[in-house]
């Protein structure tokens, strides 16, 4: 017998008594009211419950009793952070169903949209990434810039955070006077602040310490629990819906897909899930700098569409890049203006099913950084 | 003892010693406020902005707490759930005394855009925990957030805590 | 490869667990399948070369009136072909056979269609609520739920 | 040789005089916890682009007395299923083990509470007393996280207490004393007579200031670690241990934590500034140099290294309570003992 093969056995004898504790639903850092039921011992993890539903708001429920464009708002509501980039997926699955065809402005907009709108999501995805680490200066710094692109986004719609703004067959509204140079100017800003917290929180050799080598997830694990978004992507696999399945006018656009690539540790480890997040800010800036070149200034924002809107029985499923992965809908018409049955396939909801899989056996302050790391909302948990 | 009784009196006239303690008290408690660190839903983000650089919440004095013990206010930002009433209860219970509670957005003033069809959804955390302050907003603005707080503020500092009952009376007799 | 070639290939092997193929949608076509054969079918669906579906997007429960029914929305991420598949059983008798060991991401999928639906999803390891309270009564989504009056002294109405 | 005491030369040596001994550390504690809570409020402000605390009195200055105000009305809450005795106690004897502490800091040439020659050995004695009181209140709560923090934070106490102690261990041999104000009064004259670059002596010492350089260092880091700051601040991480140890507490017993937590750094802060930087010296040999200015050199001395600790607070990560462990004892010891072993050296061959 091996002397570590020795080892392992007498310390697989050595057991001590083990403790369950609550981490939620009140707790600094499950990044809502998400409750884990943590077995440890001592300080390593042995078994990861989780209980969800603590924010439950019958969002499928609603939908039935809801006229189609009455549901949008409620879809701002599923995953608050990212709400343009929520709507999306709805309005291009109603419009597919109905066969409108949307002029190319509002393409164009919207991509601009959601595109800021990534670029928020993944600031505050990195900001409370640090929070969980203990760094509390990069929380600030990001949300200082995200203060600037909710500026943009609320000249937009009207809203700060829950905004309204897709409509079936078009937009809300058009763009304001001014608004190529204020994407201009935010895209300069955020790349200044990556280029700061890079030198602050990520190649932090504290940092990298916690978060390399911890809460690796490997390639096929990720596929079969159907994980998406920087998640999968931070494993090494190059899925990303807007090239792999291009929709709107993705294909216009010369744009990579940041993997992880195991830089400081191993693949799919959470430095890397965070660094996909970093590195697809600076794609979103690409995007966004091409696309306000290219927009045309004149055109309109909505298609004729009836006033009452009644799809014709059928069924479809759309989905969308999402900050957080493929955000899915799976609407059922009836013929009425009242959908049968609308399910929304909840990104964070998957993802984070992988969380009892990937935690045991690491310590428990790595439980909350890989909790950090797949970056769940609550909203879109528990729907 | 003319002069005693006005300087101390607590059933005729405030009394001029204790009422300035009560000021002082009440200053203090108004002044530092700690709020539970505890986000709900959507509104919790929009706190998350409210705490950052651009309207920074420390301004009025306020340091988030992680645990319910050594909070003085606790914000329910969001949508209250049946599931999670019954743990807003707890905390409530657990924080110490004196405690206060903001609601934060129209869900959990009214239950918000849930109020119809929401079966999973409390309508109104003022069913569960007293509430002191509410902000409408779907979610609030964060200048919403300041206003809700500096009327907390205000509450607080308008609190009788010696003579009670007169200044009650003195109210309801407004 | 197109969702009709699949059905035929399907329909080869496993001949009546393949009910039909409906491609007169205006978005999506489907395969309806049989409870019984949900599970083999499924298996060959991942594991067959030609198909490869390894990535289940999304698994939805419906409540059809009489019948309830699954919807299993699948992807290959090596051919990059999608596929729906149907699945319709009595609501008396709602039983379907789990995928969770075909995909583990099914495992919250179904738990939560049981949740709201009341799909019977057999031969899975931990079938309990998921989304709602474990106390709750009743399977909100059905199309005849009531909601309860009162929860834990609760008022649930307005 | 005698220490001087202004209290005593005036007064005598009687009743009133200890107590006045006494209480001005007490009254010093009090008045500079409330200082370094502002400090820590604003500081952080700074560094995050913010304003701190502006809305009570002017510039918020009197935010941490609003803090106390508010702290005393506060309900003392004992969990029913607490230890109810040692629940009690535990914050008294962390403030006390703080606040024992400051009995030898020599605040300048005429003041020291108590001049005794072994001044340092005492200190680490009565710093050792807070890691009792930490555990007594994390066990005693009845509450997980708090057991987990006490546990964390008794296992990092103990281990950086042996590269802080061979750091001093280090001065003591170069110094030849124990008595702190002895360090002082060896360090006086120019800054490079202060024993972070080598203590007094001839242009030869210059091959051992590297090494007293890393043992301010490894001290600094092990201080960190003792007080519970950032990055080691494991014990009360509040991203995943809720609050530590007392996260049970409310009210002054909280409060009690609070002071202790602001206290301890105080004295790391006292214990780097007088052994290292030179106490109470100006570092301008005779230039500003005398007792009221003493007190001036040495408040700002240790409120300097105070910046600094609130400065990497708001700037690092937390570590993790495994890698706590490889820092303190693969690295910081090994150093320290190469540092100890070259000053020994230094001295043997003065």
């Amino acid at each position: 017998m091996s002397e570590k093969k020795r080892l392992d056995l007498e310390y697989s004898q050595l057991e001590s008594d083990r403790m369950r504790i609550n981490v939620g639903p009140q707790h600094p850092s499950t990044h809502g009211v998400l409750r884990l039921e943590v077995e440890i011992e001592g300080e390593i993890v042995t078994e990861v419950v989780p209980h969800l539903g603590y924010l439950h708001r019958s969002f499928e429920k609603h939908c039935e009793k809801m006229t189609y464009p009455q549901i949008i708002p409620y879809i701002d509501r599923i995953d608050y952070i990212a709400a343009m980039n929520n709507e999306w997926p709805y309005v291009m699955a109603m419009e597919k169903l109905m066969g409108i065809q949307i002029p190319e402005k509002v393409e164009f907009i919207r991509v601009i949209m959601a595109e800021l709108n990534r670029i928020a999501n993944h600031q505050i995805a990195v900001a409370t990434f640090g929070l969980d680490a203990g760094a509390f200066t990069p929380f600030l710094f990001f949300f200082r810039d995200r203060e600037y692109i909710i500026w943009i986004l609320e000249k937009m719609s009207g809203a700060r955070l829950l905004y309204n703004y897709f409509r079936i067959g078009g937009l809300a509204g058009d763009v304001y006077p001014g608004f190529k140079e204020d994407c201009l100017n935010i895209v300069k800003q955020v790349r200044k602040t990556n280029a700061e917290v890079m030198d602050l929180l990520i190649y932090n050799r504290i940092f990298i310490q916690r978060t390399a080598n911890v809460g690796i997830l490997p390639a096929d694990v990720a596929i079969n629990y159907a994980c998406s978004g920087p998640v999968l992507r931070g494993s090494g696999v190059k899925y990303d819906l807007r090239k792999d399945e291009t929709y709107s006018i993705y294909n216009r656009f010369d744009f990579d897909i940041p993997v992880g690539t195991g830089e400081v540790g191993t693949l799919g480890d959470c430095w890397d899930r965070n660094m996909v997040r970093v590195n697809e800010m600076e794609q979103s800036c690409r995007i966004i700098e091409q696309a306000i070149a290219q927009m045309p200034d004149e055109g309109d924002v909505q298609s004729a569409i009836p006033k009452r809107i009644k799809p014709p029985v059928g069924e479809v499923y759309m989905r969308a890049e999402n900050p957080k992965g493929d955000l899915g809908f799976y609407i059922v018409s009836n013929g009425t203006d009242k959908p049968e049955r609308v399910k929304a396939r909840g990104t964070s909801f998957v993802n984070l099913s992988v969380i009892p899989e990937i935690s045991k056996g690491y310590m428990f302050a790595d439980l909350i950084l890989i909790l950090g790391s797949i970056d769940i909302v609550l909203g879109e948990v528990d729907r | 003892m003319g002069l005693l009784n006005k300087l101390d009196d607590p059933y005729e006239g405030g009394g001029i010693v204790l009422g300035k303690i009560e000021d002082l008290l009440n200053w203090g408690r108004s002044k530092s406020d700690w709020y539970l660190h505890f986000g709900l839903a959507c509104c919790a983000i929009e706190f998350m902005a409210m705490n950052a650089s651009h309207f920074d919440f420390m301004r009025f004095g306020t340091i988030p707490r992680a645990s319910p013990r050594q909070a003085d206010f606790i914000m329910v930002t969001g949508t209250v759930t049946f599931k999670m009433a019954d743990r807003i209860k707890i905390l409530y219970e657990q924080m110490s005394e004196p405690k206060y509670v903001i609601s934060v957005g129209s869900c959990s003033n009214c239950g918000g855009p849930y109020w119809e069809h929401g079966y999973h959804v409390l309508k109104g955390v003022d069913r569960i925990i007293p509430v002191d302050v509410y902000i409408p907003g779907c979610p609030p603005r964060p200048e919403a957030f300041q206003e809700g707080m500096m009327l907390l503020q205000e509450k607080i500092s308008h609190q009788a805590i010696f003579n009670k009952r007169k200044k009650l009376e003195a109210e309801l007799e407004k | 490869m197109l969702a009709n070639e699949i059905f035929e290939q399907l329909k080869a092997e496993f001949g009546e667990a393949v009910i039909e193929y409906n491609d007169k949608q205006p978005a999506d076509s489907y395969v309806v399948v049989s409870a019984n054969g949900l599970f083999e079918i499924c298996h060959r669906l991942r594991d067959k070369d030609d198909f490869l579906f390894d990535y289940l997007m999304s698994l939805s429960g419906m409540d059809l009136g009489e019948n309830v029914g699954v919807v299993y929305h699948l992807y290959s991420m090596k051919h990059k072909h999608k596929l729906v598949l149907k699945v319709a059983v009595p609501k008396s008798d709602p039983k379907v056979p789990t995928v969770e060991t075909i995909w583990r991401t099914a495992d919250w999928h179904e738990r939560e269609a049981f949740d709201l639906i009341g799909v019977h999803f057999e031969g899975h390891h931990n079938l309990i609520r998921i989304l709602c309270p474990y106390d709750w009564e009743g399977h909100p989504l059905c199309k005849d739920y009531e909601t309860p009056e009162f929860y834990h002294g609760m008022k649930v109405s307005y | 040789m005698e220490n001087v005491n202004f209290i005593y030369d005036l007064l005598g040596k009687n009743f009133i005089a200890i107590i006045l001994v006494i209480s001005l550390p007490l009254m010093f504690v009090l008045v500079y916890a409330l200082a370094a809570i502002l400090a820590e409020l604003k500081v952080s402000a700074w560094i995050q682009e913010r304003l701190g605390p502006m809305r009570t009195g002017p510039w918020g200055i009197l935010q941490p007395i609003a803090e106390v105000v508010k702290l005393i009305q506060k309900e003392d809450i004992t969990p029913d299923k607490a230890n109810k005795p040692l629940y009690n106690l535990a914050p008294f004897i962390i403030f006390t083990g703080a606040y024992a502490a400051f009995a030898v800091i020599p605040f300048s040439e005429y003041f020291v509470p108590a001049g005794i020659n072994l001044g340092l050995f005492y200190v680490f004695a009565v710093g050792s007393i807070s890691a009792i009181g930490l555990v007594m209140g994390g066990w005693a709560s009845n509450n997980k996280y708090s057991l987990m923090g006490a546990m964390r934070s008794v296992a990092q106490l103990i281990s950086y207490e042996i590269p802080a102690a061979m750091a001093i261990l280090s001065i003591v041999v170069l110094a030849s004393t124990m008595n702190m104000q002895e360090i002082n009064k060896l360090q006086s004259g120019w800054f490079w007579n202060w024993f972070i670059f080598g203590g007094p002596g001839s242009i030869t010492k210059i091959w051992v200031i590297p090494f007293t350089i890393g043992l301010s260092l490894i001290y600094f880091i092990s201080s960190l670690a003792e007080t519970n700051r950032v990055p080691f601040d494991i014990p009360e991480g509040e991203s995943e241990l809720v609050a530590g140890f007392h996260t049970e507490y409310s009210g002054m017993k909280f409060a009690m934590f609070f002071f202790a937590e602001y206290a301890n750094m105080f004295i790391v802060a006292a214990i780097l500034a007088t052994i290292f930087l030179g106490g109470w010296n100006s570092p301008f040999d005779t230039f500003m140099q005398g007792p009221i200015w003493g007190a001036f050199w040495f408040i700002s001395k240790a409120f300097s290294v105070v910046f600094v600790q609130i400065w990497l607070r708001w700037t690092l990560p937390r570590f993790r309570v495994d890698q706590l462990m490889y820092v303190g004892w693969k690295v910081l010891l090994p150093i320290s003992f190469v540092c100890f072993l070259a000053v020994s050296l230094f001295v043997m061959l003065k």
